[in-house]
């Protein structure tokens, strides 16, 4: 069957309000308008008032609410209409969510998902495409996801909002209205995906190509065409996870394949990339590089409107073939 | 000129305000200043709706936030303030960009994300600036404390100029909103806060995002003011006197009453939250621009015939602007990586989205 | 058990609350419940100065906010909220952490760092947490959408319980408290939100940070009052009186007029910005503790030996939990890794200050 | 002549106050109170209130004024208490100061300065601890400096105030009061750095290591035990700025030397040291490379407060010793 990275979502949240009375969800425009994104379809019909809640566009505030009602026992799940406007809340989701469990000894658990998309969507500019993972990524406390395709987004969605940690749930827009193929076992209700654990989206034995979110699929489709016209094998990588990051299942890939690459949709400056690099280098893989590793990331500007400008500071996968070739050391 | 004195029918609606602290409860005003709102207003609605057309022949992406039916504050806020007083608003700024001065084709390349537009194709939509103007804020509710710094920057140089700042119903509930009020009040910053009350954000209706919907009650304890934001000569009036009042005595919340005819943003057909009949009745009884061709009529100061042409004009300025727009150039790559720091002052280089993509800059 | 009545001298300021909608204006009491007042307050303002005495002998480090004076408001609150009600508050802690339940000890050895800590020395003299009480917060203003959390959490729940949270003067301005505001009143979220105005925040009087300094008005549509925060009795019909209207009504505003004796935090001795004087006359005339001392003996309820032996009992209760605290090993390594994650979902290691030191969890 | 970190930041501002009539500072209690740590004493007294200003505790507010003052043509210097605050206006900063420039197509001008005390101090807990240094490095749009003595407080601190772009200024509590020697040309009026060159602070053939802010004093430590006790010869590099970062002057000496390592006191995962281990290894000086590069960070936990828990948290001398020695394939 095939489900669109939308439906994915939708599925899972509609099928974990109704495992769980304790969770609800909250955000702008999730109830009577649906969603901003539709994500939250049907689910104010289906579950009422009390479940599916509208909030005013305060994000500080609802953010803080959201958290303070899991420390109360229930089980949020918050949408931010994109995490670019969760940096009004980043306080709330840091210092409040992520740090309480450890200054309190333990006792002030808050099992709470904060989810929206993430990253650049098109053409909408600086103020609204920035990615969040690495900031996320480096709170010790938090757990931060960042699927790709429906199954993904249904296996990492239903864990989020089981797992009794504060989850930082990292959508991507562009993904939304993409369709998938997905197993049986995937569309049933207790599908979850374990936290934490990368998938090899492809095997490959000349490079490995790490990536998260969006940039999967243009990996895979980078991996296409470097199999075809250059006869070189790529193995590629879906993250699904930045915190905890999957460090084993990337050098067990390294230690095959001798080469690697990350790609990624933020800012390039310590970013996931770059933990990527400093993990790998610190690991028995080390000796395993035949060549340095590349990072394919976003342009080091905020993210410009006009298309050619866009075009130069999202990753493509013509790009990846490009540096992936430069790591074969190979001719384009 | 002939003048004639409008009188308003209402009240002003006050917060903390007496007798003696209020706008006139008439405005003079003549043939030449209608034609004048008239014209404007129209070229404001014409471009909406090019931008919209743009938007559907996809020559235009991403937000794209329209304000039919808001006309009459842009162009009375403009007609009430100095080009030396600042303004800054949320995304929906387009027509606050014309009435600043930008004209239609360096709007819509803006859109269009070419090298002509008003910030070379780099903001679009939300993003415009031009002449004390400063911007179009994505983000709800930032650009409030950021219009209290602008007027305070004013006061701090000894300039007799303010800083206006528009915000929605549904920012009027960001708590940076409520953090300005209390440090423009406490240091008397001159910043005019005005709610452009459109009674949605999005798709939730000011009652449901809001526990008080008197927004010019809203700064508690800074005064405030509602107007009828469907009046441009009610909108300069109230601005006029405001400019005055937050020179004197410090910040002011005005409330404007208006509408948005089309819906947030192109991906919503904003018919899911309020009704069909909601939004035809406004436009029959309320619209910004009707009212002004009424006052001309009524009052025998211009013909329908002339206002059919100035509408022509409107057309042509507008449909210039769009030949204009569509004969400039996309942003070029060259541009990618101005503008980050100021030129002199960058860092010595900046990657690309790889190694081989690094822009140097020369020192 | 003889009760007595005590009438309040002055009619309760409110803020949108009409005459039926108030405490009473008087209180019934009795010799057991003053004395435990009495006794409550004792112990809290002489485990305060413990601490501040631990602190100039080094044992106590990095900030510690002391609430000398206050003793009144978490005593009064106390008494009249159930223990299944919650609690939330500012860094300015102890006293509320004691009267929700946790004894001396525990509370003093948070402050030393032990692992006997009611927080296992993890969060120090701002991040206590106990029954029903959720810190403790570091950040000021944030607690107030936390509580407002926490009350949201019982209503769902179908709880007759509520939420007090508290903040100070100066964090009455942030933004996020318009916000919780705004929210709890939309959904009549039972959430009582006291603003313990002690005057200062830092060395910042109320004046110089707000353009507002009645507090209890601060809501703007969410009704308010203000209450003698010095007077244990006001406080606890004010909040027992509270928690019916929020149950029934939504959220509440209560400012607490408070005084704190000591300095901001041990690094600042309060007196720059504040004359001795203003400290001294307020001891002098409105201590909460010698308030309960007057009226007990006014009242012919106890005798001053007796008191001078409470007092003795919780100096004995104080320095026993000082011992206590002493005798309380330091938390030892192995707590460096736990309580980051929930035990048994940890991720799968937590890396220390190199490699060398990262620390894995058995799965 | 020897002055503290305090003195040197407090005659930086005395001088950019006095130098250009449109610097003003704002923030918590900086002027009556001459300032939480007393940075700013005596600058209320000299220049009145017009230009040295006590805001209320709102962060996001004061901040966005602060920004809007700097498009008004005001050059702020805007204090947060702590940097851990400024996580309440980071879209501000972010969204509003370092954006706003590039989305203008360059209109929009913001000559302002966030500073005030980043990291950990002492015993002050999970909320007041973290370092905001790869946060905000990951921005285009902003420079980051992180000055260690009293030389890189005041001619940094006079260059961020120079300097037309926004830009974030990254002190450290513990640092305030420690005395430098300082020559002559650090104390005249017209000493200021260049943004973006780190300093060598030790030279060294055997090993290098990069730190930013107090660990650079801990790393010269660490290096004098090396020197006498392991006869290891370590060049310490003091990086002063985050953003840019100069990574030019580590290859060099990674050539030279052919052994790296990193030392910061915030989190691990996507740190500043993440970030150098990643350029280190898309530059020539890979092939330089005799051990894999070490990073040494906070541990990845909120920072506790009981004493030999942090201990266990912030880095020190010690155990840059160790980590060194284990760079170098020696024994302790
Ligand atoms: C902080 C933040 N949260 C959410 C959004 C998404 N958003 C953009 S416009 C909008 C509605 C704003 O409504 P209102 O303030 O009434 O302005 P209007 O669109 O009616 O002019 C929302 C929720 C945003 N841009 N910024
Ligand atoms: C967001 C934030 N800004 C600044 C601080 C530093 N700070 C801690 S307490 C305080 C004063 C708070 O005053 P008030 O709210 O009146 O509470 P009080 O200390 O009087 O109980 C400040 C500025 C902080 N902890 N959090
Ligand atoms: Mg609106
Ligand atoms: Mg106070």
């Amino acid at each position: 069957k095939t489900i669109t990275v939308r439906e994915a979502l939708n599925s899972a949240l509609d099928e974990e309000l109704a495992r769980d009375e304790k969770v609800f969800i909250l955000g702008e425009e999730v109830a009577q308008y649906n969603g901003p994104y539709k994500i939250t379809r049907g689910l104010l019909e289906k579950y009422g008032e009390k479940r599916v809640i509208d909030t005013p566009i305060t994000e500080m505030g609802f953010a803080g609410i959201a958290v303070g009602a899991g420390f109360g026992g229930l089980k949020p799940i918050c949408e931010f209409m994109t995490f670019n406007f969760s940096m009004q809340a980043i306080d709330q989701i840091v210092n409040s969510a992520g740090k309480t469990l450890y200054m309190s000894g333990g006792r002030g658990e808050c099992p709470i998902v904060f989810r929206g998309p993430n990253g650049s969507a098109i053409g909408v500019g600086a103020q609204h495409s920035q990615c969040f993972a690495a900031w996320y990524g480096s709170i010790p406390g938090l757990k931060v996801l960042s699927p790709w395709n429906s199954e993904d987004a249904r296996g990492l969605l239903k864990a989020a909002v089981r797992d009794p940690n504060p989850v930082v749930f990292l959508e991507n827009e562009i993904m939304y209205g993409v369709p998938f193929e997905v197993s049986e076992e995937v569309l049933s209700e207790d599908f979850v995906l374990p936290i934490g654990k990368a998938k090899i989206e492809r095997a490959g034995k000349d490079l490995t190509i790490v990536a998260h979110s969006k940039p999967v699929g243009d990996s895979l489709a980078a991996a296409e065409i470097l199999a075809k016209e250059y006869g070189v094998d790529a193995e590629v990588i879906n993250l699904r996870s930045i915190r905890p990051l999957d460090i084993d299942t990337i050098i067990a890939s390294v230690k095959k394949t001798g080469r690697l690459m990350t790609v990624e949709g933020g800012y390039p400056m310590f970013g996931v990339g770059s933990e990527i690099v400093a993990q790998v280098m610190e690991s028995d893989a080390f000796d395993y590089l035949d060549a340095p590793i590349e990072r394919v990331t976003q342009a080091d500007v905020p993210m410009p409107y006009a298309v050619p400008l866009e075009n130069l500071t999202n990753p493509d996968s013509n790009l990846i073939v490009k540096v992936a070739l430069k790591t074969m050391n190979k001719q384009a | 000129e002939k003048q004639i004195k409008v009188e308003f029918p209402d009240k002003w609606v006050v917060h903390k305000l007496d007798e003696t602290q209020q706008p006139p409860s008439f405005a003079y005003t003549n043939r030449k200043e209608l034609l004048d709102y008239f014209y404007e207003m129209t070229v404001v609605r014409r471009m909406e709706i090019a931008a919209d057309t743009l938007y559907k022949s996809r020559m235009i992406r991403g937000f794209c936030h329209l304000a039919n039916g808001q006309e009459a504050v842009s162009t009375g806020v403009e007609a009430a303030l100095e080009k030396e007083d600042s303004i800054i608003t949320s995304y929906r700024c387009h027509g606050f960009v014309y009435t600043r001065g930008e004209p239609v084709g360096t709007i819509l390349a803006e859109l269009m994300g070419r090298e002509a537009g008003c910030t070379k194709g780099k903001g679009g939509s939300m993003h415009m600036f031009t002449n004390e103007f400063y911007g179009g804020n994505g983000i709800v509710g930032a650009q409030v404390p950021l219009g209290a710094g602008i007027a305070f920057a004013h006061k701090y140089n000894g300039r007799k100029n303010i800083c206006l700042a528009a915000y929605g119903d549904g920012a009027a509930n960001q708590g940076q909103v409520f953090e300005a009020f209390n440090i423009a009040k406490l240091w008397d910053i001159p910043a005019i806060f005005v709610c452009e009350n459109n009674q949605y954000g999005m798709g939730t209706s000011a009652e449901r995002s809001s526990a008080s919907t008197t927004y010019y009650t809203r700064g508690d304890y800074v005064p405030g003011i509602r107007v009828n934001g469907m009046d441009v000569l009610q909108v300069r009036e109230a601005v006029k006197w405001a400019k005055e009042y937050v020179l004197n005595h410090g910040p002011l919340v005005m409330e404007m009453m208006t509408y948005r005819y089309f819906g947030h943003s192109m991906s919503d057909p904003g018919t899911t939250y309020r009704s069909k009949e909601e939004v035809e009745n406004i436009r029959r009884s309320r619209d910004p621009i009707a009212f002004v061709k009424g006052l001309l009529l009524e009052n025998g100061l211009a013909t329908e015939a002339e206002l059919k042409e100035l509408d022509n004009k409107a057309r042509d300025e507008v449909e210039a602007g769009v030949a204009f727009a569509k004969a400039s150039p996309e942003t070029p790559p060259e541009h990618l990586f101005t503008d980050v720091y100021i030129k002199g002052h960058e860092v010595p280089y900046l990657r690309g989205r790889h190694t081989s993509e690094t822009h140097y800059f020369q020192k």
